[in-house]
């Protein structure tokens, strides 16, 4: 069966990270987080977009961190990508949805 | 037998229904939205039909299909051999995703240049503010200068743009005749612009749940043409005559005078929520009640415009609308007989003529 | 033909035991299949409470002025018909039929978490109840199932109904969440080997997808509601807009939910309807790819049409724009269904048995509902047919045309499985007739008074509008509907006592389900099946006229068994099954008693003993949840293979 | 929460509840409420974006953004630290599955506890924060007092109900954790412990996520 070999693999992945691995991790998104402060305490002199741009793309990479490491979502099952991915995906779409929509009576844009 | 004369019958009450409602839809009833009277709901009717037929062409061929596959391919005997087992056929399946889909596009269009057409706002439009109330309807024109309740007075042939908002809960404008329907919300402001193309009376409905007395709450339309709706402005703007004159209601004499006195009077609590100009009545929570005697309808709509009706609803506000403000101050017994054939008197007695248009 | 002509084959009628009712093993059941029949039940008393509050509406607005109810009691009236008809009747009946034959289908011996089962059951019911409590304190939920800000506001709703909705809902919600885990996890990793993902019953496959809409939309759902509680009962101020809240935000979080919900409301019964006409046509579906992927595709595309039912809010025409082209996108898959549906009869030997007729008629109502669906997605046309009296008609034929007649339709097609009993074909044949022309003569007429401008939710309405013969037509014609749900339930009752006994396969059909005694063994399958095919029973009967139905590598026979020794029916002893616990119960009581408690946590009624009294509810309803758990932990490892004492 | 599996599945050797996916059964429920979990405090974080942007425009308007900004109340240093707590508890939980799955218990109660340790100081720490900005007056209602002066606004409504329902993750992540960890001390052997482990990991990193957009989306932006 087809199917069942995917549990071999998973398992395998997670023996593949040993706890220098998760260290490692961990240094990186504390590094992370102490940049986003750094650029919270200096944004009036770097510009509101970039300070938009650079935070954004810091949290995303942070989530990404927590999500494929510590979660194990990298190298894991398909499925549990299906069942985590699409809410999300769903959940963006809301939020920027609702966002645009309320933009028009002094929302975001107004 | 027996059982096809039974299958027959669904297509029949189908087909009798239908037939019902072309003739009823043929009928020029008082809220139908077939027969129009105004740019906007005509645009609409203009796009409902072709949308319509197609709908029948759609139910006619698919109802068909079924109803022919179900006689057709009746299991006839009780031991009839396996039929050939078909799983499917790409390419008829791909037609008939395609087929609908091409239809729809058609509609799509249709609709978009329809909505666009009954989106447009033209900047000359005549503008009245409308508030939707806990359960009755405010209009004010010229930034407020003219304030009545439940009778929309509109000049005919220009576009007017109806400025709608809520004074508590959500309401919902819609006149049948006239235009589509937009909300009242409390917090936002919608817009909503139509022309009426002919003199008549229309009747307008709040769409939306909004409490009790939602069933309640109507308003009348009045398009005139554009000479007397100009008098009836004039004529509005004036402050209303001293009350004198007399009115027969209740079997009793009311004298305007004595009512005038009786709805200034702090006691009866009439002032403190209606307005009527030109007088010491400047309270803002109920309708402002200037000229009621030019009213086509007593209590948002439910009731026509009588001297008995005004009397009836001065006894007890609540068994004509249920929840109603009024109702909590004036109860059954609360205002003496004479009391009301006064008030009926004075409130009767403050009108203008208007030439009015046909029920339409 | 002749195997299927039958063995009977330890037959146990549900209703055969005399002597007390087993009590014990129902309330503290963790089996699929009681636990269904506990939903199925409930589902239909609901359905009755639902369908008389519909029928004093009907009264009132038989004739015009009438004063047969206040308009107080008429608007608690339609808003608790709406709320139990979608959450306490058609939801539940859709997750009792799928809880007692998705195990079935896949060949599984339960649901994936049965413990939780049981408590999605137990918290849908406190649900349901508490709903029904406020009747009897100081009056029901009015401000429609909608629950449209800021008429819900405290100060424009001061009953405590709607607290009672948010908290009667909350836990139905919290239910349906669960139950959709359950039916998530058991689907994809409870099948027997061999029934791939593409060989499943579609029934199945719609199970899959409405659980996944649940778990994506109820959420939104969720949160609004708490919002709207926080407004009433702590000092928020999120839909008010007299404190700077936004009345537009609760319609948004609301139909982000509520759109969804359609879904969640027919496609399983599209899945019921999937596998009762190929099994009355003696046909495969037609084209089960496309039908099992118009449900995911209409599953992808309920999540972004919810702003439909606001076009006359004013979001511009752009945003109306986009949710038009978007809901007329969705009657293409849904288009594709009805296609497909017909194609499968097409050709084949269609035996029109009570099921059968129930599931044409679904199909012919169901058509009538999506068109007028049509002119409802375009935003000019809906500006005149909205919260007019043409959507109660297009939102009845597709949820009573549509769900209900489905299920109806599901209903005659297992019972037989469910206990036992064939309901009577005769009584059965009637009931569709007067149901089917009775529903016709109910709602039709209210496409043309919603056309001649009758507005909904009004609870009287004026003489001479050109409304009053239809409305007298509507009246009558709920009740020739109600009199039709009467000779159901008679057939349901008669049958269950005198009804022709089940065989195990009394349809000749295809699915695993069949495959079992009826009604089949706590355990399910003695030995679980190997699947080769989609239709495993039907290839197992019919070698030779299987087609060309191996999906895989595998073209070998579907390995079913319908029969079995005595020798190794004794051997179902050595199948563990979990065993019976009330743990759930005591949770799902625990958290109803708690909400009961929030319900009037700030209200003023008798001063401090009613808060009082709340927290004391609070604090009970948290004792009973530790307790609850604790008990679960330690039912759980006594069925663990590793903790537990058995092995 | 307990699952039954398939006969076939129970042989020796394999994982505990494995099912015809191949995975297990609880760890499939789990993720597929994470996704649920997701939209649920979107839906959340939404709301509150969408009030803040409304007084930050009503305030705009006014000339007193700068002055009457809400966000002033939301001290930066505090919530770094609760942040960094919540992304240190997050590495001590994946260091304690890594012991469970090594079988090395001593490792792994030592990590297991240390989750629990700064699991419960994130909640201290919100409390703390939660007094701190009642007492400066930000409260749950729909107006703030800055500085004597009153401003109609949601933002307590909104960040008070938003913070608060990660707050309650938090405090039944910490309980399950500790349940898991008397259930391990209970039975060191059981073959189901890592997986145990694994799934309150999987609900408490889900729990530091939430945190990581709020972090961003409400504190720093």
């Amino acid at each position: 069966m087809a199917e069942h070999a995917t549990h071999d693999q998973h398992a395998e992945a997670h023996e593949a990270h040993g706890t220098r691995f998760y260290w490692m991790v961990g240094a990186i998104l504390a590094i992370i987080t102490t940049i986003e402060v750094a650029i919270f305490l200096v944004k009036d002199t770097i510009g509101h977009e970039l300070f938009l741009a650079i935070l954004f793309i810091l949290s995303i990479a942070k989530g990404a961190g927590v999500v494929m490491f510590f979660m194990h979502l990298r190298g894991d099952a398909r499925i549990f990508q299906l069942v985590f991915i699409v809410p999300l995906t769903f959940a963006v779409t809301m939020c920027l949805g609702f966002l645009t929509i309320f933009s028009n009576y002094g929302g975001i844009a107004g | 037998m027996r059982k096809e004369a039974r299958k027959s019958t669904v297509p029949l009450v189908v087909l009798l229904l239908s037939c019902a409602a072309m003739l009823s839809g043929c009928t020029n009833l008082p809220a139908t939205t077939l027969f129009t009277y105004g740019d906007h709901a005509t645009r609409i009717l203009d796009l409902l039909m072709p949308v319509f037929w197609m709908a029948v062409g759609v139910f006619v061929v698919v109802q068909g299909a079924l109803v022919y596959t179900v006689i057709r391919f009746r299991s006839k005997q009780a031991n009839a051999p396996v039929p050939a087992q078909i799983h499917g056929n790409t390419n008829i399946e791909i037609m008939w995703t395609i087929a609908p889909a091409i239809i729809l596009l058609v509609i799509a269009v249709m609709t978009f240049r329809t909505q666009a057409a009954n989106s447009y706002q033209p900047p000359e439009a005549m503008k009245i503010r409308a508030i939707g109330h806990q359960w009755w309807f405010e209009f004010q024109y010229d930034d407020g200068t003219i304030v009545t309740a439940n009778d929309l007075y509109i000049p005919v042939g220009q576009s007017v743009q109806i400025q709608l908002e809520a004074a508590d809960v959500m309401h919902n404008f819609w006149i049948p005749k006239l235009a589509g329907k937009t909300y009242m919300i409390p917090g936002k402001t919608n817009y909503l612009a139509f022309k009426a193309t002919e003199a008549g009376i229309f009747r307008g409905f709040c769409a939306e749940f909004c409490g009790e007395s939602h069933g309640n709450m109507h308003f009348r339309v009045i398009a005139l043409d554009a000479a007397d709706f100009a008098k009836w402005k004039t004529n509005f703007a004036t402050t209303p005559a001293a009350a004198n004159g007399t009115a027969q209601v209740l079997g009793l004499t009311g004298d305007a005078a004595r009512g005038a006195a009786i709805f200034a009077d702090a006691k009866k609590q009439c002032s403190s929520c209606h307005i009527i100009s030109g007088t010491v009545a400047k309270g803002k929570i109920g309708p402002n009640l200037t000229y009621f005697g030019n009213r086509r309808t007593i209590a948002a709509g439910m009731l026509p415009y009588s001297t008995d009706n005004m009397a009836k609803w001065l006894q007890d506000p609540t068994s004509i609308k249920p929840g109603n403000l009024m109702g909590r101050v004036i109860k059954k017994g609360t205002l003496k007989d004479q009391e009301i054939a006064d008030l009926v008197a004075y409130l009767d007695g403050m009108k203008f003529a208007v030439n009015m248009p046909a029920e339409k | 033909m002749a195997i299927a002509e039958h063995k009977l084959t330890s037959v146990s009628p549900a209703t055969a035991s005399s002597g007390s009712f087993p009590w014990r093993t129902w309330l503290a059941t963790v089996d699929h299949k009681k636990i269904g029949i506990i939903y199925i039940v409930s589902a239909f008393v609901f359905f009755m409470l639902g369908g008389i509050e519909a029928m004093l509406m009907r009264v009132q607005l038989g004739a015009p002025n009438n004063t047969f109810l206040s308009a107080d009691v008429y608007n608690q009236l339609f808003t608790m018909h709406a709320t139990t008809m979608i959450f306490l009747m058609v939801m539940p009946m859709n997750v009792g039929i799928g809880n007692y034959v998705v195990p079935l289908m896949i060949g599984a011996r339960d649901m994936a978490f049965p413990r939780l089962n049981a408590m999605s059951i137990w918290l849908f019911l406190g649900g349901g109840l508490l709903l029904y409590m406020s009747f009897l304190t100081g009056g029901a939920p009015n401000g429609g199932w909608f629950a449209y800000a800021p008429l819900t506001q405290v100060q424009y709703s001061p009953t405590s109904g709607m607290d009672y909705w948010i908290l009667g809902l909350g836990l139905t919600g919290i239910a349906s969440i669960a139950g959709a885990l359950n039916f998530i996890v058991t689907v994809l990793n409870m099948r027997a080997p061999g029934m791939s993902i593409n060989r499943m019953p579609l029934f199945v496959w719609m199970n899959l997808v409405v659980s996944f809409i649940i778990i994506f939309a109820f959420p939104t759902f969720t949160v609004g509601s708490i919002e709207l509680l926080f407004d009433r009962q702590f000092g928020g101020a999120f839909f008010n807009p007299a404190q700077g809240g936004d009345a537009m935000l609760w319609q948004h979080l609301f139909w982000f939910f509520g759109h969804p919900e359609v879904y969640i409301l027919i496609l399983p019964v599209m899945g019921m309807i999937s596998e009762i006409l190929p099994v009355f046509s003696r046909k495969p579906i037609f084209g089960y790819s496309f039908v099992a992927f118009s449900g995911v595709g209409i599953g992808f595309l309920g999540f972004i049409v919810w702003a439909h039912h606001m076009f006359g809010v004013g979001m511009g025409p752009m945003a109306n724009a986009f949710f038009a082209a978007a809901s007329m996108v969705i009657a293409i898959p849904t288009g594709v269904k009805i296609f497909n549906w017909i194609a499968t009869m097409w050709a084949g030997d269609v035996r029109l048995t009570t099921a059968m007729l129930y599931a044409i008629g679904f199909i012919s109502m169901f058509i009538i509902g999506g068109i007028s669906g049509i002119t409802l997605a375009s935003p000019p046309i809906d500006l005149q047919q909205t919260d007019s009296y043409y959507v109660v008609a297009h939102l009845h034929y597709v949820l009573f045309g549509g769900s209900i007649l489905g299920l109806f339709a599901g209903a005659y097609y297992w019972f037989p499985k469910m206990t036992g009993r064939m309901l009577n074909e005769r009584i059965g044949k009637i009931q569709f007739w007067i149901m089917l022309i009775s529903f016709n003569v109910t709602f039709f007429p209210m496409h043309i008074v919603g056309t001649e401008g009758m507005p909904r939710r009004i609870y009287t309405y004026e003489a001479g509008m050109g409304w009053d013969l239809w409305n007298f037509i509507e009246t009558v014609g709920t009740f020739f509907l109600a009199f039709s749900i009467l000779i159901f339930i008679y057939n349901v009752l008669s049958s269950l006592r005198n009804g022709e006994v089940a065989s195990n396969d009394p349809w000749d059909a295809a699915t695993l389900e069949w495959t079992m005694p009826s009604p089949p063994p706590s355990y399910n399958f003695l030995h679980i099946p190997i699947v080769n095919s989609r239709r495993p029973l039907w290839d197992a009967k019919y070698p030779h006229a299987a087609g060309d139905d191996h999906h895989g590598a595998s073209s070998a026979p579907s390995q079913v068994r319908y029969e079995y020794t005595d020798e190794e029916t004794a051997g179902a002893k050595d199948i563990h099954m979990p065993s019976l616990t009330f743990s759930p119960m005591i949770l799902s009581g625990g958290l109803t008693i708690a909400a009961l408690g929030f319900v009037y946590i700030n209200k003023d009624i008798l001063g401090l003993p009613t808060r009082v009294a709340a927290l004391g509810f609070i604090l009970i309803g948290i004792v009973m949840v530790a307790i609850a758990i604790r008990g679960w932990i330690v039912d759980s490892r006594k069925d663990s293979p590793y903790l537990g004492q058995h092995h | 929460m307990s699952a039954t599996s398939h006969a076939h599945h129970d042989e020796a050797g394999q994982a505990p509840l494995v099912g015809s996916l191949g995975v297990d059964s609880r760890k499939l429920g789990l993720w597929a409420f994470i996704g649920s979990e997701t939209l649920f405090f979107t839906a959340l974080i939404t709301t509150h974006l969408i009030f803040y942007a409304r007084t930050k425009a009503e305030l705009t308007a006014s000339g007193m953004l700068a002055h009457l900004d809400p966000k002033h109340f939301l001290g930066i240093n505090l919530t770094s630290v609760l942040a960094a707590i919540l992304l240190a508890s997050s590495l001590t939980m994946v260091l304690a599955l890594a012991a469970s799955k090594a079988k090395e218990w001593q490792k792994f109660r030592f990590w297991l506890l240390a989750t629990i340790i700064l699991g419960s100081s994130f909640v201290l720490g919100q409390a703390y924060e939660f007094s701190h900005l009642y007492a400066e007056g930000l409260k749950l209602a729909p107006q703030f007092v800055y500085e004597g002066e009153t401003v109609k606004s949601l933002f307590g409504v909104t960040f008070f109900t938003m913070t608060g329902f990660h707050g309650l993750h938090v405090t039944l992540g910490v309980i399950w954790l500790i349940a898991v960890y008397f259930k391990v001390r209970k039975f060191p052997a059981s073959p189901e412990n890592p997986m145990d482990v694994e799934l309150v990991g999987l609900y408490w990193h889900f729990v530091d996520l939430v945190w990581v957009g709020i972090f961003t989306l409400i504190y720093l932006i």
